[in-house]
């Protein structure tokens, strides 16, 4: 395998983790949150710090996977006293304190942000694997999420929180519970962008990579684990393969968002379902 | 919220996606073999950093052209392999390797800013691909190994030099300073900060602002009440225009002594009138008598549609530099063209002659400053204590 | 003197963004919607504005051109793309509406150039006046001038004429405002309008003052917009201007007193979640969903 | 007898109007409760207050003997509490099934670890299945529930509250909107539900019916109560006629 392949392989992975991490949030338990970058952020920083301080790559994993959750169950705690498009507001908030906060902390690098991120020792295809087994993990746990009774729940609270509580379901534990999974996966990811780029600015996660986030999660179809996989894998993929593409990123990212929600808004998942119904009944 | 997955589609999506990637990646494998000595090249053609990254992409591409109409280098014709690396770390890694494994490249200009640098100066040395920062400013790009080389000066003796400047050429004793927040704009201010007590000049006080400012009416208001016999600032031609033109709109009189960057027409064009009497450290002399010079002005012009700025002509060079070091060193081989460019001796940049690499690749040149006159870059002198801003050695 | 100057900055500022917003609070009271792709049309206004200046000349003209192309593409924004999306829940047009600002950002990019365009003539930019050592600017002064006369003009409309109470009240009480016969989509329309006329002219105000249009010219505003319009408790003009203006202020002296440890453009969001968390409803906070 | 709900000073003021105004009352295991009043009574306010969806300004809420003043409504489902709401909440993008498994699940979703580690539902659904049945919903079991018409959708709501295994179920105009025939299938349903040996509490317009079936009547007005005890008695009570009179609800009962 080729270095690229290596490092688009590896790159697949962790934007795999982020989209299924913001799909537990957002699409397993509607509560639409436009900072995700903020917590991969905390995470790769967090992992930076740990590596740099002890060289140990577990604990770099858990400075990662804490420093995310961490984050996020303080935004899970404001998400139960706001109404929903406060929310949306208040993490899009969160992303720009984040970026705005760490850029001017010496400590953290300011401008300069974290270099000379010891290596972890796998080499390359050591990280690459790393990282795509976690990202695998990441999957089986999302989809295992989704069929147990927490997925149920999520659905629930997603759609109704009163409702749900009339059902013994109570949404607040509920959303913390996917603030709190979804962050910690998210932090993970940032672990492993520090072991992969070896140094972090704040730039790397800004509000734009929430949106494109976003984007993999609505385009893929909102809740369906597989059809977010998709479209983390295409939407990385496509600007490298095709030249326009890579030109007009933004341009065509925002393009997608806007005729997906606007034609399919199930996403790809949907339109997969419905080409299958279609043949079936011809 | 949407429309719920069923099993079935969802399956079917994923399978759908994977087959997509293979196929994606089975047309990466198959990229054909050329004869033709190919450099990489990196720059931010996408993104907040593009403005910078076209002029870089211009500028380079006629290098090549200019290279092959003189007849090429080893008989081979020149050709530049180009990626968008957003100036952002992860994709300049990614470009890298793919500059690496998929289009075989052995000698890279890297066009971009210094995050972009930063991520791909270990991936190229690992791999011992030459590397020519054009303009990436953060120290961390040479120390990454012997095959990386910087074009442009340092932030930190940038920012020496322009103290040496204003204590001394301009006699210039209280300065208020205004720093953009990134790196090369924090690291050319500390560069002046540590040095200005050396040329009797004192900081009376510390402003900064974010890439995306364009208003800059509290830090205005906060010089005026300064009161300072000058104004140092840090950014690019598209933040210090604004700034420049609030100062002055403001009724602050004084100098302002702008940082490399400022160096475009267009920032003569945004500030209009208040541009004038404003000085750029480590501006490019356009009226130099030199024929490569004038010849690159008008040819850029034409392409572009606007002016080059110093981005633009150091990329022009870097590219330039290359094609000589494959000459001297008679070979494309990696090891040959470091050892030959690590000997350059005053080589001729569209900015000047360069004296020569030191230790640890850095350019050793002395710096040129220009002063806004008349709506054109006047040359206001050049610094030529080359002691007073030297980079670090190895 | 130096607190004044930095007081006429906050001002000045505060205005832009209450004219910003206002059309943002607008949205909201109507469709419950947050139309983050106001900003594009503020960033169109801005290049309406510049582009025609310089092809004709006159920096009026910009304007007169802006505060009818803009009104159009707000209407178009609403036809082709939350109408349909109306009857899902209000996050999914607001997705849309994230992903149309970045496409429309990236459109102005590759249409107009990085680069970014400046006026030819702009002697406004330039000029200046001094009032016993407090400098303003005539870009300030037509900043603040213009918003009251815009604010002054449309509190006259909402209180005199049929259209304008019928708008009012579609806004605060839709159901009631249909039984007397006031027909809500006309409404909308000039809803739309309306707030776009406002985002342009903001938008070519800042042109003015930048005296440089580039393709960021939205990005941040759009966001402090949407926490400006929370922070004055969303759907409510009156909280929405008040929230403008004192956000204006905190910039100003924030940008001097806490930019050390934290970046301008953050401290809008700061000052949201402080409240939110104190008050979950907002400033005012007296309506519900 | 044991106490299933016990309220005591159970007071609330909205602005400046006394909405609840010290309701202290006791329901005992097995009874079947009509709570009525003219409009404005403060009876959807109350049932609000013991759903947990509004919190009094003074008085306690109990539960099977326990205090839950201060527990949220998905604490007091969980301690043996089922309510339908007056405007139907079915999950609109969840299949009718789906809706009465979830409710069956109560004992998995307590909490978000437990609900992690459990999948199966196998037993719920046969549950549920069970359930919809006795409420007659049999075959649209697979439908979503979103596409329902309001008169199974208030027999969804009933499934719902039974399939959490409830002591005592509030229901909140089980009957509102629906048409004759469909009215008196739901109240065969919510007899068959009381025969069970669940508590009702029943609050509803429909006086005709309510007089029909409870064995205990309580009469709101003005946020206190003016009458309790057996329905036709109550009824008979000169405060209480004056109160429906006043207000015009004796007419509209009885039409």
């Amino acid at each position: 395998m080729s270095a690229y392949t290596i490092s688009i392989v590896s790159i697949i992975g962790i934007n795999v983790i982020l989209a299924v991490s913001l799909n537990m949030i957002s699409g397993f338990c509607g509560q639409i949150s436009l900072g995700h970058g903020a917590f991969f952020g905390a995470g790769a920083y967090a992992a930076a710090l740990a590596m740099v301080a002890t060289a140990s790559v577990p604990l770099a994993l858990l400075a990662g996977v804490v420093a995310g959750s961490v984050l996020g169950i303080l935004v899970g705690f404001a998400s139960l006293r706001v109404r929903s498009d406060f929310l949306a507001v208040s993490t899009i908030g969160v992303n720009f304190l984040f970026v705005g906060f760490v850029r001017k902390q010496s400590w953290l690098g300011g401008e300069m942000g974290i270099s000379g991120i010891p290596p972890t020792g796998f080499g390359a295809s050591g990280n690459m694997i790393m990282i795509l087994l976690l990202a695998c993990a990441t999957v089986v746990f999302s989809l295992y999420v989704s069929r147990s009774w927490m997925g149920f729940a999520f659905r629930a609270v997603g759609e109704d929180e009163q409702a749900a509580a009339t059902l013994g379901i109570g949404a607040g534990a509920y959303k913390l519970a996917a603030f709190g999974i979804g962050t910690a996966l998210a932090g993970l990811a940032g672990a492993l962008y520090a072991f992969f780029t070896q140094f972090i600015t704040v730039d790397a996660f800004d509000f734009i990579l929430s949106v494109m986030l976003m984007a993999m999660v609505v385009i893929g179809g909102i809740g369906s684990t597989w059809g977010v996989v998709a479209a983390a894998v295409g939407l990385t993929l496509l600007p490298e393969a095709i030249r326009f593409v890579n030109d007009y990123r933004l341009l065509v990212f925002g393009g997608m968002l806007v005729l997906v929600i606007r034609l399919a808004p199930g996403g790809l998942a949907a339109l997969v379902h419905n080409l299958f119904a279609r043949t079936r009944k011809a | 919220m949407l429309i719920r997955n069923r099993r079935l589609s969802a399956l079917a999506a994923g399978s759908l996606s994977s087959l997509a990637g293979l196929v994606v990646l089975a047309t990466f494998a198959a990229s054909p073999a050329r004869a033709d000595v190919k450099i990489g090249f990196q720059a931010p053609l996408t993104g907040p950093a593009a403005t910078d990254g076209k002029s870089a992409q211009i500028a380079a591409g006629m290098a090549v052209e200019d290279i092959n109409a003189a007849g090429g280098v080893l008989g081979q014709k020149v050709q530049l392999v180009t990626y968008d690396d957003q100036a952002k770390s992860d994709q300049a890694i990614f470009t890298a390797n793919k500059l690496i494994g998929e289009d075989g490249v052995k000698l890279v200009v890297n066009g971009s800013y210094s995050a972009s640098g930063r991520a791909a100066a270990p991936v190229f040395q690992k791999a011992g691909v030459v590397m020519i920062a054009a303009y990436g400013v953060h120290p961390d790009i040479t120390r990454a190994g012997d095959y990386m080389f910087r074009l442009v000066h340092l932030g930190p003796p940038q920012g020496a030099a322009t103290a040496l400047y204003i204590g001394k050429t301009l006699g210039l004793k209280k300065i208020s300073t205004i720093t953009m927040d990134n790196d090369y704009g924090q690291a050319t201010m500390d560069g002046f900060i540590e040095a200005a007590p050396k040329y009797g000049v004192e900081v009376v006080n510390k402003y900064s602002y974010s890439l995306k400012d364009r208003q800059f009416g509290s830090i205005v208001a906060s010089v005026k009440r300064d009161n300072p016999d000058g104004v140092y600032a840090t950014g690019y031609f598209f933040t210090g225009g604004p700034l420049v033109a609030q100062l002055r709109a403001a009724g602050i009189t004084v100098p302002i002594i702008g940082s490399q960057a400022f160096d475009s027409e267009k920032f003569i064009e945004i500030a209009g009138p208040a541009a004038e009497g404003t000085y750029i450290i480590d501006s490019f002399d356009r009226d130099r008598k030199d024929e490569a010079l004038q010849k690159f002005f008008t040819e850029f012009k034409q392409r572009a549609g606007y002016a080059p700025e110093g981005v633009a002509a150091i990329t022009y060079s870097a590219v330039r530099l290359m094609a000589d070091g494959i000459k001297r060193a008679n070979s494309a081989e990696p090891d040959k063209v470091r050892d030959a460019l690590a000997a350059t001796k005053d080589f001729p940049l569209l900015e000047g002659n360069m004296n020569g690499f030191n230790s640890l690749h850095e350019m050793i040149m002395p710096i040129q400053v220009n002063e806004i006159k008349g709506g054109k870059f006047t040359p206001a002198g050049s610094i030529t204590d080359l002691n007073a801003f030297a980079p670090p050695e190895k | 003197m130096y607190y004044i100057d930095l007081a006429v900055t906050g001002v000045s500022f505060g205005c832009m963004y209450a004219m910003m917003s206002v059309g943002l609070t607008l949205v909201y009271g109507l469709l419950r919607i947050l139309h983050v792709a106001h900003a594009a049309v503020f960033a169109l206004g801005a290049y309406v504005v510049v582009l025609v200046a310089n092809a004709t000349g006159s920096i009026a003209l910009g304007f007169l051109a802006a505060v009818i192309v803009t009104p159009l593409f707000g209407i178009a924004i609403y036809r082709l793309l939350y109408e349909p999306l109306l009857r899902y829940r209000p996050d999914v047009p607001m997705i849309a509406s994230v992903g149309l600002l970045v496409l429309m950002q990236d459109a102005f990019r590759i249409m107009f150039g990085e680069q970014g365009v400046t006026f030819r003539q702009n002697a406004l930019s330039f000029t200046t006046f001094d009032f016993h050592g407090v400098t303003i600017s005539a870009v300030q002064i037509a900043l603040i001038v213009t918003a009251a006369v815009v604010f002054a003009g449309l509190h006259l409309f909402t209180t005199r004429t049929r259209t304008g109470l019928g708008w009012r009240a579609t806004v605060s009480r839709p159901k009631i405002a249909a039984s007397f016969g006031v027909d809500p989509v006309k409404v909308r329309y000039l809803n739309f309008a309306i707030g776009s006329a406002l985002a342009a002219v903001a938008g070519g105000l800042v042109a003015l003052l930048n005296n440089l249009v580039d393709p960021s010219i939205g990005f941040v505003v759009s966001y402090k917009a949407l926490a400006i319009i929370v922070l004055g408790g969303l759907g409510s003009v009156r909280g929405t201007l008040v929230a403008s203006l004192v956000l204006g202020l905190v910039e100003a002296y924030g940008t001097i007193f806490i930019g050390a440890w934290l970046d301008r453009d953050a401290i809008a969001f700061l000052a949201l979640i402080v409240l939110l968390m104190i008050r979950p409803q907002g400033f005012t906070g007296a309506r519900t969903a | 007898m044991s106490a299933v709900l016990e309220l005591d000073d159970v007071a609330i003021r909205f602005g400046g109007v006394q909405a609840v105004g010290g309701v202290t009352r006791t329901v005992d295991a097995g009874d079947f409760v009509g709570l009525i009043g003219p409009n404005g009574a403060g009876k959807t306010t109350l049932i609000r207050i013991i759903a947990g969806l509004l919190r009094p300004d003074r008085g306690k809420v109990m539960l099977g003997g326990s205090d839950v003043t201060g527990e949220s409504t998905s604490a007091r489902v969980r301690a043996g509490l089922a309510l339908t709401h007056q405007i139907v909440r079915p999950f609109r993008e969840m299949t009718v099934l789906d809706n009465v498994i979830l409710a069956a699940g109560i004992g998995y979703t307590s909490g978000p670890l437990r609900a992690l580690l459990h999948v199966s539902r196998r037993r719920e659904a046969e549950r549920a299945m069970e359930i919809l049945g006795s409420v007659g919903l049999t075959g649209t079991e697979r439908r979503l529930a979103g596409e329902l018409p309001l008169g199974q959708l208030k027999r969804l709501e009933l499934a719902r509250a039974l399939a959490v295994d409830p002591k005592i179920v509030l229901l909140d105009e089980p009957l509102a909107g629906l048409n004759h025939a469909e009215a008196s299938r739901q109240v065969e349903t919510i007899m068959e539900v009381h025969r069970r040996g669940i508590t009702v509490v029943l609050v509803e317009h429909n006086l005709e019916e309510v007089m029909r079936v409870c064995r205990r009547l309580i009469v709101l007005n003005n946020g206190v109560v003016i009458g309790d005890g057996d329905p036709w008695e109550v009824m008979a009570n000169p405060a209480v006629q004056e109160a429906y009179v006043g207000s015009g609800m004796m007419a509209h009962a009885e039409a």
